[in-house]
């Protein structure tokens, strides 16, 4: 459990000019604790672009808002509940949905999608396998009883195992809803005299210190302490959202935002902050669901489905109807006040007084030391001894141990878990490289794609955040998508550690440099640190949430649809060597091992294969279309074979088979068309290769290069293969 | 052979919504007599003399129940007795 | 005269939106209809729409039961009117004994959202009047609690009397018999697991192939036997 | 103040697949002396005086348990009864 450095209990005298209340003490641990107050990252998070005629609201909200035409909106933002899905996996990653979702109704929008970004250790890790597994079963099925109760589609995501996950997992998920310009409400306690209400679920002591926790590494003591764990409730999540957007409809709210890592403290404290005014109310009107709680506890519990809003004066009764009618609680429990205090009550008697903006803005500030290299657990050379394993490799053997890997293999098992088309919307659910959803009644779809390579990151933390928000908006733009925005979630390990906070500081100066090159403004994030177990830190991943913005149509398939198309590939081989083999999957699967440098990213080719791709798949030319990412090329043609029909591949190169077929190197598109003359003319355009490499078949994949042929392999293999991996390694194919 | 009940409830200071959700239906429906519904899960088991009350006790901590929400009874049908911990 | 189509909402519905869009596209009127009102307004056909009532805790669809609009829908039945119960709307159904079974936990025991082929097996209803008998329909299910059950002699009864309307071609919960939709023995209450509502445009998902807008001809039917009711 | 429990099971002829998983679950553990598990519901209400035997057999035909799927039974934990039908 984190608590305040004895500089900040210091800072904690001078500014009360006396002994804080345990109350008190409370309030300044959970407001000045990491996850509250980013006092390590908030200095390099200010470098971050944020601006662009579309950005309405940037970071700082509940949400980032962005203009998408038509006098619509939309808000987003991704969050983490690592440490809570590590103890309670099921209600961790439940509670985790739940909390971003009201992220998101608290400005006014309606959520219409979810996406999940998830870390795990290996299933077959031979210490800590069983644990793994339980704990993706665990989190799979509690984003999917919270997602789909609540009735939001959750429609794309991504998910990874790694060792260093094994005592950490990560559950990132990102929310995005639509609303009217006129809609948008913010979370400010404006007009002095004006009512403080407190709506939905009652007060326990759920949760107590989860912003604390969340701020400290796991230790075996943390693990032996366990009256964390929230329950969620997304039934009364629906009953807040409907109620919460109903009564916003009335014109009574001047200012709502929903209670979610440290409770009613957080919520008090900054809507007051961000509106320069005090909220003076009484923890007896709170309602509680445990007997005798005391001041501390109300003021940081966590218990979840709750909101705090402010309404204008004398029009409450029409809040309470709403509230009412949708059967919830809501309460008066105090009032704005115009002298810019915290006031807490117990029964009248006051148990804090805290100024606002003391929380907010006072809030300790660090420049922690990371003048040293990035944390880096791997040699800069392909060990030698894996020269001699290179040679003679059967490929389609390599190939198939690849498509049937965890990383790369189908994730079926996951997303048929997720509701992913309630509401009916979804125009590419899971399983396209982007997710789109159309906005009724326009004609505009939103498109997104989370990603967060940390093989790459941990090799180049700077390299690998640009190679992750390259990925991102290829992924956009295979499917028709300008790309206009970002969410990013930041997990690191202890930033006391200057290596840790080396990688951190790289990893966001990455983002920093793609961002405006790929013009895609951050709106928001969140930053989880101390992500380590018993000394152990998680490698650098940053995981980015991207948006993009089409017109509504159906985008092609990565199948391979039908027989005789060209086979494509724009952006050409591109080069490789053995260094950069390093970060690769077939490093991973094959050889085991991980050591050199991530792929070599040209930011300028990347954005004019975008705009190539784009124009290219928006021009109807394509029968299918997906881009080259983890697997490189032979795993593309893999993926677009098993879902479809197989292809026959001629290609030319002098690069090594391992190289050609499975490098990662970015800047590349597969397509299938009957139109490659018109193709290339784009292409040229944009002066992007276009190769023909091949033409669809019926049954087989096969690869060849000059006289060799790599890969021959039955497309009902590849596909049983990717299909059955993931059921097949969670132990569950008899179940 | 012998029966074994299992009976699973949640800590009593975590939320229930399912037994939240119950208690108000009762009251919709006329039973204000009760004050709480608490639910949780009950299993039946059938397990022969090699079965002992250890090896049942740690078949409920760690895969009936999850004991960091849930707390558990065992009970020996046959004799109703309650296994002690 | 258009077809008046109520749609229920209780707390916890989510498809009551879709079920009403799709309404209009079978080119009917949606009525909305609140749980806490006994008054169906009217309206000539009834459906129940899927999602998580009252949170779906206890049993899905256990607690809707008791609202007062479902007092309202069992009147509504009993004299004969259209009802439709889409997936958690199916349960509720079963739950109130409008129609016969129950719907069990998925033979996987994992939610499942998944297109499906459904087998209309007869045009003698309501719901299926503008179908043909063996028309392969694709739509999605979305549930955890899909598995049809009914005790043999019920089964034979229902098959013996023609009131199977759906089967799965690819059974994903477990379903007894394969069975996806059945009727009450007046023939007027429909229950199905599969969700026609959101089977009405075939942009959606399109890219997956599975776009459809088989779910257009259950609506229409309905929508048709309620101008015949009026003519 | 009394303390009811209320136990809701499949009914046997009717297929648990959770009880399946569970029992699959205790084999490869190692727990070969286990030949059956079911899984069900166990409520825990607190009633009143003014709460009947009958109340509490109608609330758990009606609202606990679904007749066509469930057995269930009623016990006053206070006096370890079981309430007879
Ligand atoms: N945890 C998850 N939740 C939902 N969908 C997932 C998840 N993991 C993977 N998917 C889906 O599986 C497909 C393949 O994922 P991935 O290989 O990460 O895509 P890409 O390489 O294009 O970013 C994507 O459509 C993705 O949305
Ligand atoms: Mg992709």
């Amino acid at each position: 459990m984190s608590q305040l450095t004895s500089s900040e209990q210091e800072k904690v005298r001078s500014l009360l000019g006396r002994e804080p209340t345990e109350t008190e003490t409370g309030i300044f641990t959970v407001m000045w604790s990491e996850h509250c107050s980013y006092k390590s990252s908030r200095i390099h998070l200010k470098k971050l672009p944020t601006k662009s005629d579309r950005v309405l609201v940037g970071p700082g909200e509940n949400a980032g808002i962005i203009d998408i035409g038509d006098g619509i909106a939309i808000a987003f933002k991704i969050e983490s509940h690592n440490h809570p899905s590590f103890i309670e996996p099921f209600q961790g990653a439940a509670t985790g949905v739940g909390g971003i979702l009201r992220d998101i109704f608290t400005m006014g929008a309606r959520p219409i999608a979810v996406m999940d970004a998830l870390r795990f250790g290996p299933l077959d890790d031979p210490q800590n396998g069983d644990r793994n597994k339980r704990i993706v079963e665990g989190v799979v099925s509690g984003i999917s009883h919270y997602g789909n109760c609540f009735g939001v589609p959750t429609v794309g995501g991504e998910c990874v195992f790694e060792p260093c996950y094994n005592g950490n997992p990560l559950v990132n998920v990102f929310a995005l809803g639509v609303f009217k310009h006129d809609e948008i409400f913010f979370g400010r306690a404006t007009g002095i005299g004006n009512p403080v209400i407190y709506v939905g679920a009652k007060t326990g002591r759920d949760g107590i210190h989860g912003a604390s926790m969340a701020s400290a590494e796991f230790t075996e003591e943390a693990m032996a302490n366990r009256p964390n764990v929230q329950v969620g409730d997304p039934f009364m999540e629906k009953l807040l959202l409907e109620a919460c957007l109903e009564a916003m409809k009335t014109g009574a709210i001047v200012g709502i935002q929903d209670m979610g890592a440290a409770g009613l403290t957080c919520s008090t404290s900054e809507m007051g902050s961000r509106a320069g005014t005090g909220i003076d109310f009484d923890l007896k009107y709170v309602p509680q669901r445990a007997e005798n709680m005391t001041p501390y506890e109300i003021m940081l519990s966590e218990s979840q489905e709750r909101m705090l809003l402010v309404a204008e004066k004398g029009r409450e009764q029409e809040v309470f109807d709403v509230f009412k009618k949708w059967g919830l609680d809501a309460v008066t429990i105090g009032t704005v006040t115009d002298d810019g205090m915290l006031r807490v009550r117990n029964h009248g008697v006051v148990v804090a007084e805290i100024k606002n903006r003391d929380l907010a803005d006072e809030a300790p500030l660090y420049d922690r030391p990371h003048a040293v290299a990035p944390y880096r657990p791997a040699a800069l050379e392909m060990p030698a001894a894996h020269a001699a394993k290179l040679t003679n490799r059967n490929s389609t053997a390599d190939l198939l141990a690849l498509v049937g890997s965890s990383d790369l293999c189908s994730k079926r098992w996951i997303w048929e878990q997720y509701d992913y088309q309630v509401r009916t919307n979804t125009v590419a659910g899971p399983g396209l490289d982007a997710s789109i959803v159309r906005i009724k009644d326009t004609e505009t779809s939103i498109a997104m794609s989370l990603d967060g390579n940390a093989r790459y990151s941990v090799l180049d933390p700077r390299e690998g955040a640009k190679l992750i928000v390259a990925e991102c908006c290829r992924n956009l733009s295979v499917v028709g998508a300008q790309p206009v925005a970002a969410t990013n979630n930041l997990n690191f390990g202890n930033p006391e550690r200057p290596e840790i906070m080396a990688q951190l500081v790289e990893s966001i100066e990455g983002i920093c440099e793609a961002c405006i090159h790929f013009e895609t403004p951050i709106t928001g994030g969140n930053v989880s640190l101390y992500n380590e177990t018993l000394g152990e830190a998680i490698w650098p991943t940053p995981v980015l949430g991207i948006v993009g913005l089409m017109k509504t149509a159906a985008p092609a398939p990565i199948a391979f649809p039908k027989e005789k198309l060209d086979v494509v590939l724009l952006g050409g081989l591109g080069p490789a060597d053995h260094q950069r083999l390093g970060g690769t999957q077939f490093a991973k699967v094959i050889l085991n091992d991980i050591w050199g440098l991530p792929p070599a990213l040209d930011m300028d080719l990347e954005k004019r294969l975008h705009s190539a791709i784009r124009e290219i798949v928006n021009a109807g030319l394509v029968d299918s279309a997906h881009d080259l990412s983890d697997g490189g090329l032979a795993v593309a043609l893999a993926e677009s074979s098993a879902q479809g029909i197989g292809a026959d591949i001629a290609l030319d190169s002098t690069l090594a088979p391992e190289l050609l077929l499975f490098h990662e190197g970015p800047s590349r598109v597969l397509l299938s068309t009957t139109q490659f003359d018109k193709i290339a003319a784009i292409a040229a355009k944009h002066k992007v290769d276009a190769l023909r490499i091949g033409t669809t078949m019926s049954g087989r994949l096969q690869i060849r290069n000059g006289s060799a042929t790599l890969v021959s392999v039955d497309v009902a293999m590849l596909r049983k293969t990717s299909e059955e991996a993931l059921a097949g390694k969670l132990e569950l194919a008899h179940a | 052979m012998a029966r074994v009940a299992v009976d699973v409830v949640i800590k009593p200071e975590i939320l229930d919504p399912q037994g939240k959700a119950i208690l108000a239906a009762l009251r919709r429906t006329g039973h204000p007599g009760i004050s709480s519904v608490r639910q949780g899960k009950h299993f039946d088991l059938e397990v022969d003399e090699t079965v002992s009350n250890e090896d049942l006790e740690e078949i409920a901590a760690h895969l009936l129940a999850n004991s960091v929400i849930e707390d558990w009874t065992v009970t020996r049908l046959d004799q109703q007795e309650q296994v002690q911990r | 005269m258009t077809a008046r189509i109520g749609v229920i909402t209780f707390p916890g519905t989510l498809d009551d939106v879709d079920a009403a869009r799709a309404v209009k596209y079978a080119d009917a009127v949606a009525v909305p209809l609140w749980h806490a009102d006994a008054d169906l307004r009217g309206v000539d056909a009834v459906v129940v729409p899927g999602g998580f009532s009252y949170g779906d805790y206890l049993r899905c669809g256990a607690i809707a039961r008791f609202s007062p609009v479902m007092t309202a829908v069992k009147k509504f039945a009993n004299d004969g009117g259209l009802v439709m119960g889409v997936c958690n709307g199916f349960q509720i159904l079963c739950e109130s004994g409008l129609l016969p079974g129950a719907l069990l936990r998925n033979r996987g025991l994992k939610f499942v959202c998944r297109d499906v082929t459904l087998e209309v097996q007869t045009t003698n209803s309501p719901f299926t009047q503008n179908a043909s008998k063996g028309q392969p329909l694709r739509m999605p299910v979305a549930h955890g609690e899909g598995c049809y059950f009914a005790d043999d002699a019920t089964l034979d009864q229902l098959e013996a009397e023609d009131r199977v309307l759906f089967r799965y071609k690819d059974n994903p919960n477990g379903s007894l018999r394969d069975i996806a939709g059945v009727l009450n023995e007046g023939r007027n209450v429909l229950g199905m697991m599969p969700h026609p509502e959101r089977a009405v445009e075939p942009l959606l998902l399109s890219s997956d192939g599975t776009g459809s807008s088989d779910g257009l001809v259950i609506l229409q039917s309905v929508s048709a036997a309620c101008a015949a009711i009026h003519a």
